[in-house]
């Protein structure tokens, strides 16, 4: 198709698909008048039935936390393919760049914020990725917090320091632990004779306390060590790629 | 133990990941690899068998209160888990088969493959709309990871970026479908939306989710105008994968079609014969496209990439027939179909390990020192064309009784033929040596010979763990055949699609002498159409005017350009199509009365017990 | 009013769409679809959403207050990681096909078709 | 009822796309993109999801543009180097 007949016929079809979509959408309730069940079912339930105050998090890591399982697990195989396609290939040789620097060319305004920045980015992905009971956080948003740490580092320069701190067998061994982690904790429900990802720890007496909710701070924790090395590993193949260069 | 199919793959994918550093153990983490996916048909095997109902397992045993599901259920047949099965077999095949092809990988390749049997059987089992959209989306990643495996050769990128992305927005505009029906039902338990659709009167919202929904599953199942994808993406892929993508992958969007619409929306949405004859329409199409384009390729792979682009459309045709006979027929098909496809996928595999091209005109006689593949690759080329007693001839003997039109059952047979003719003359002038030596088509010969490197070690002679698979496949599609004739399986099956659907079964599933003749008849004439095209030249009608495989014909290019922007363009255009055609019908003709039933709170739980049998 | 936010997501699919469709350039495709894929959020937080529902966080206030769906927010979230994960993936295979062609032009990486 | 917030960010948000979409330069894309990010954090902040905020700050508006910009620059070397 030329540009112009794929426009054409683009347009027309989109104002079809568009009509189609205007004529789904008055069916819905309207905004702010979600009708549920499902929401409130879980709102009524969550918090007696986890102990966790944050109820997205029981969500995600209790009541559908199957579908978690497949996410982080989407992660993992995006990472692996990465590796895969961004792979030295046979007929490639390693060299570095001309100019012999292995730094983007970044100024001290920000690399110096960048270093202070690191430590505490640390501090909070940690806090963020064991508090999923408690508040609007958990492992998604700790592990990249975490994984920004090490972004900053890289911004600031030291590329070479991130690839030491991140070696590529320390990165996979530590997905292999967080993805694999979270499925053996549904696994050991099953083998206590419980349906898989059962929250078989006890799920401690006060709600919102950082011990309650069971198994939802342990497997948070794996989501964020899954979800953290995943990014690291997936910007250090990049950052591999636009620093070494490699010609064929 | 249902949740075992997906969770055993995920955890081997997990510790080999880890044990990347020992990739010295070759031998053992392959092993490791096929061990899990055997084990996993094993697991499948027995649910098959186990669940003679659908049942119903939840996760973190959050069972339904008063009709409402909090957890994630997985609702298993034997149909799904049927499929799943399959899938599982030929993993285990592809595997088997990837010992000795493949050398010098990491363990990479077979992380990606378990996280595809992962995702596979995930999409297979569950019962819940937005978890179906996660291993699909599983599988998705992992799909184009594998496709794109080998980046120092110049197809797969390319091939590997236009799945990716026609996929992913197929996905994304599955998910919005998943989140109108959510808006307004609340539940993503498909039992439970059911059951909602069923007791209110079809309203746009009903139908426009399930046209987006199925816009994903649409993508994936290579349906036209939906199909651009699967031919890049197959003529790319390593071998092994192939086998996967055509065997199971395809037959899985289909299969998520069906469960849509028969768990979700169809019983709600009426007008079942109308809605039939819609997807009995795009299954025609579908069958007569992938035919046609499959009758002009020269590239095998691509050339059976377009033959499972004709069957495909032959499932659906069976699954729009909307009777048990019909989809047991389609399930029967598609097992039959997986087997002997991914044969010829091995087959043409072999061939590439030991002659290092898949082009058809280069290849032409050149396959005669590879007796024992060429003998297996013709057989499962004629199984492919419905010879009895493979089991893709009672399929589509089912199909053609459901049918009950001869129109449609000539049409389908045509496909057929000019599918499996095509893949016959491939296997006569490659083998045999039949036939006059092709000219050279330059630009397919370039392309052909740029798939050279999928393996390194030494092609003096194909190795056990390449022909045995191979042999097994032809095998299972045999016994597939014969296992079907025996009443009590045919029965079962019947049966099993008539739970599928929620329906009583009307007959018993017979071989009927009908069906036995359209096979021979098919299996004939594919033996006529790849003897045409072998002696093309020679017969005076055809000659001078079109040569069989060249790419002459620019209009057929202007559709399967290659271009991402053209393919997305037409999923618009086929979605606003089917939306719009579905809207009218659901319009114009009014609610249908009698086509919904009253609800019970039970039926979150477990839908579909009683199936009549045959007294 | 009351139908805006779905309005609003039917814009952001089609322009992402458009973008798509138009594009010249891989990575304005990729960014496209990260566009079209961001449409889905706002139309899973939009249909969750209770008019004057507080975050479905109850650390320091009652159990019984009227919340927002949870349910949409985890879906949400899910939808993230995958977005990232997906488009990960296919930059890099953006970046190969560059370093393989020299081009990110779908209409020139035909020519180089298997 | 949608609140004033709220409909002032969807419309915000609605831009934002056409400007990502529109944009032809592949680094302003990704700052628009960055930006388009933060837009969306705001509207789901103004949704009552806090943690989809969060996520979608650190993936949409940081994470995402990272490795763009990585893909962007080394695309850019190798079309410098086709050059020279």
């Amino acid at each position: 198709m030329s540009p112009r007949q794929r426009l054409v016929l683009f347009t027309v079809a989109m104002a079809g698909l568009a009509a189609c979509f205007a004529w789904a959408v008055a069916g819905l309730p309207g905004f702010g008048n979600y009708p549920g069940p499902y929401g409130p079912v879980i709102l009524h339930d969550a918090v007696g039935q986890t102990h966790a105050t944050g109820v997205v998090s029981a969500v995600n890591f209790e009541y559908r936390g199957f579908d978690t399982v497949g996410e982080e697990f989407i992660l993992f195989a995006a990472a692996a393919g990465l590796s895969v396609v961004l792979r030295r290939l046979r007929d490639e040789r390693e060299s570095r760049p001309v100019d012999n620097s292995n730094r983007l060319p970044v100024p001290d305004s920000v690399r110096v914020p960048a270093l202070i920045f690191t430590g505490p980015t640390v501090l909070i992905g940690w806090w963020l990725a064991s508090h999923a009971q408690t508040n609007p956080s958990g492992g998604f948003q700790g592990g990249i917090m975490l994984a920004s740490a090490l972004i900053l580092i890289y911004l600031a320069g030291e590329f070479i320091a991130f690839r030491r701190l991140s070696p590529v067998a320390l990165l996979d061994a530590v997905e292999a632990v967080g993805a694999g982690g979270f499925a053996v904790i549904g696994l050991i429900a099953l083998a206590m004779g419980l349906p898989y990802l059962d929250n078989f720890v006890p799920l401690g007496t006060i709600p919102g306390a950082v011990s309650s909710g069971g198994t939802i701070p342990l497997i948070s924790f794996f989501v964020g060590l899954e979800v953290a090395a995943a990014f690291v590993a997936i910007i250090g193949e990049f950052g591999e790629q636009t620093l070494l260069v490699r010609r064929s | 133990m249902p949740s075992l199919p997906v969770v055993l793959p995920l955890i081997a994918a997990a510790v080999l990941l880890a044990a990347r550093p020992l990739a010295r153990y070759r031998r053992v983490l392959d092993l490791v690899a096929a061990g899990t996916s055997a084990a996993v048909a094993v697991l499948l095997g027995i649910l098959i068998f186990r669940t003679d109902h659908a049942s119903t397992y939840w996760f973190a045993g959050f069972r339904p209160a008063h009709g409402i599901a909090v957890g994630i259920a997985f609702t298993v047949g034997p149909l799904n888990a049927g499929l799943a099965c399959v899938g599982a077999i030929l993993m285990t095949a592809a595997m088997v088969f990837s010992w000795r092809y493949f050398t010098g990988v990491g363990t990479y390749f077979h992380v990606l493959m378990l996280t595809f049997l992962a995702g596979l059987c995930g999409f297979c089992l569950t019962g819940d709309v937005f978890d179906l959209f996660v291993w699909f989306e599983l599988m998705g990643v992992s799909a184009y990871a594998l496709t794109a495996y080998r980046p120092e050769e110049r197809g797969p990128i390319q091939g590997a970026l236009n799945f990716a992305i026609t996929n992913s927005v197929g996905a994304y505009l599955s998910l919005t479908g998943i989140a109108l029906i959510y808006g307004r039902t609340g539940a993503l338990n498909m039992a439970q939306i059911g059951a909602w659709v069923s007791r209110h009167p079809p309203s746009g919202l009903v139908v426009i989710a399930f046209v987006l929904v199925i816009a994903g599953l649409l993508v994936k199942s290579a349906i036209v105008p939906f199909h651009f994808w699967l031919a890049d993406a197959h003529a790319v892929a390593p071998t092994p994968l192939c086998v996967l993508f055509s065997g199971v992958m395809v037959e899985l969007g289909l299969y998520g079609i069906a469960r849509m619409y028969w768990s979700v929306f169809g019983p709600g949405l009426g007008h079942r014969a109308a809605i039939g004859r819609v997807f009995l329409v795009l299954g025609v199409l579908t069958a007569v496209v992938g035919a046609l384009y499959c009758f002009r390729e020269r590239h095998v792979k691509r050339l059976l990439a377009f033959s499972t682009i004709s069957h495909a459309g032959v499932f659906l045709a069976g699954f729009a027939l909307l009777s048990p006979l019909g989809l047991a027929g389609a399930a029967l098909y598609v097992a039959g179909h997986a087997f002997v496809k991914a044969a010829l996928f091995l087959g043409a595999g072999i061939v590439l390990h030991r002659l290092r091209s898949v082009n058809e005109t280069w290849l032409h006689g050149r396959g005669r020192k590879l007796p024992v593949t060429g003998a297996l690759f013709t057989a499962a080329a004629l199984g492919l064309a419905d010879l009895p007693p493979f089991g893709t001839f009672l399929g589509k003997g089912w199909i053609d009784d459901a049918a009950g039109s001869p129109a449609v059952t000539i049409i389908l047979l045509a496909c057929t033929i000019v599918a499996a003719g095509s893949v016959l003359r491939v296997a006569g002038g490659v083998f045999y040596g039949l036939g006059d030596p092709p000219r050279e088509d330059e630009r397919m010969a370039a392309e052909a010979n740029e798939e050279t490197g999928e393996t390194d070690s030494a092609r003096q002679r194909t190795p056990l763990t390449m022909s045995v698979p191979l042999a097994l496949l032809v095998a299972a599609g045999l016994a597939t055949g014969i296992a079907a004739m025996v009443p009590r399986a045919g029965d079962a099956l019947l049966s099993a699609a008539a739970q599928f659907q929620a329906q009583p079964q009307a007959r018993p599933a017979d071989v009927t002498v009908s069906s036995v003749v359209t096979g021979l008849v098919s299996a004939a004439g594919a033996v006529g159409v790849g003897l045409a095209g072998l002696y093309w030249r020679r017969i005076p009608v055809l000659r001078g005017r079109y040569e069989p495989g060249a790419r002459g014909t620019g209009l057929a290019d202007r559709f399967q350009s290659g271009v991402i922007n053209d393919y997305i363009t037409w999923v618009i255009a086929g979605l606003a199509c089917l939306g719009g055609v579905l809207a009218a019908i659901i319009r114009l003709r009014g609610l249908a009365p009698g086509s919904r039933r009253p609800w019970h709170a039970s039926d979150i739980s477990c839908r579909r017990r009683s199936t009549t049998r045959r007294p | 009013m009351e139908y805006f936010p779905f309005v609003v997501v039917a814009w952001i699919l089609a322009v992402g769409l458009h973008g798509i469709v138009t594009s010249r350039d891989l990575i304005h495709t990729i960014i496209c679809l990260v566009v079209v894929q961001s449409s889905t959020y706002v139309l899973l937080l939009g249909v969750g959403y209770v008019t004057g529902g507080v975050a479905p966080y109850f650390y320091d206030i009652s159990a019984r207050t009227k919340a927002v769906d949870p349910v949409v927010q985890a879906l949400s979230l899910t939808d993230i990681v995958v977005e990232a994960a997906v488009t990960a993936l296919l930059l890099s295979f953006a970046v190969q096909a560059h370093k393989r062609f020299g081009t990110l032009d779908p209409h020139k990486l035909v020519e180089f078709r298997g | 009822m949608i609140e004033i917030l709220q409909a002032v960010m969807l419309v915000m948000v609605a831009a934002g796309a056409l400007a990502v979409t529109r944009a032809r330069d592949r680094v302003r894309q990704v700052l628009l993109l960055s930006g388009y990010g933060l837009l969306l954090a705001i509207l789901f902040f103004t949704f009552q999801a806090p943690d989809v905020t969060l996520s979608e700050l650190t993936v949409g508006t940081v994470v995402l543009p990272m490795i763009l910009l990585l893909a962007i620059f080394k695309v850019r070397r190798g079309e410098r180097g086709r050059e020279e």
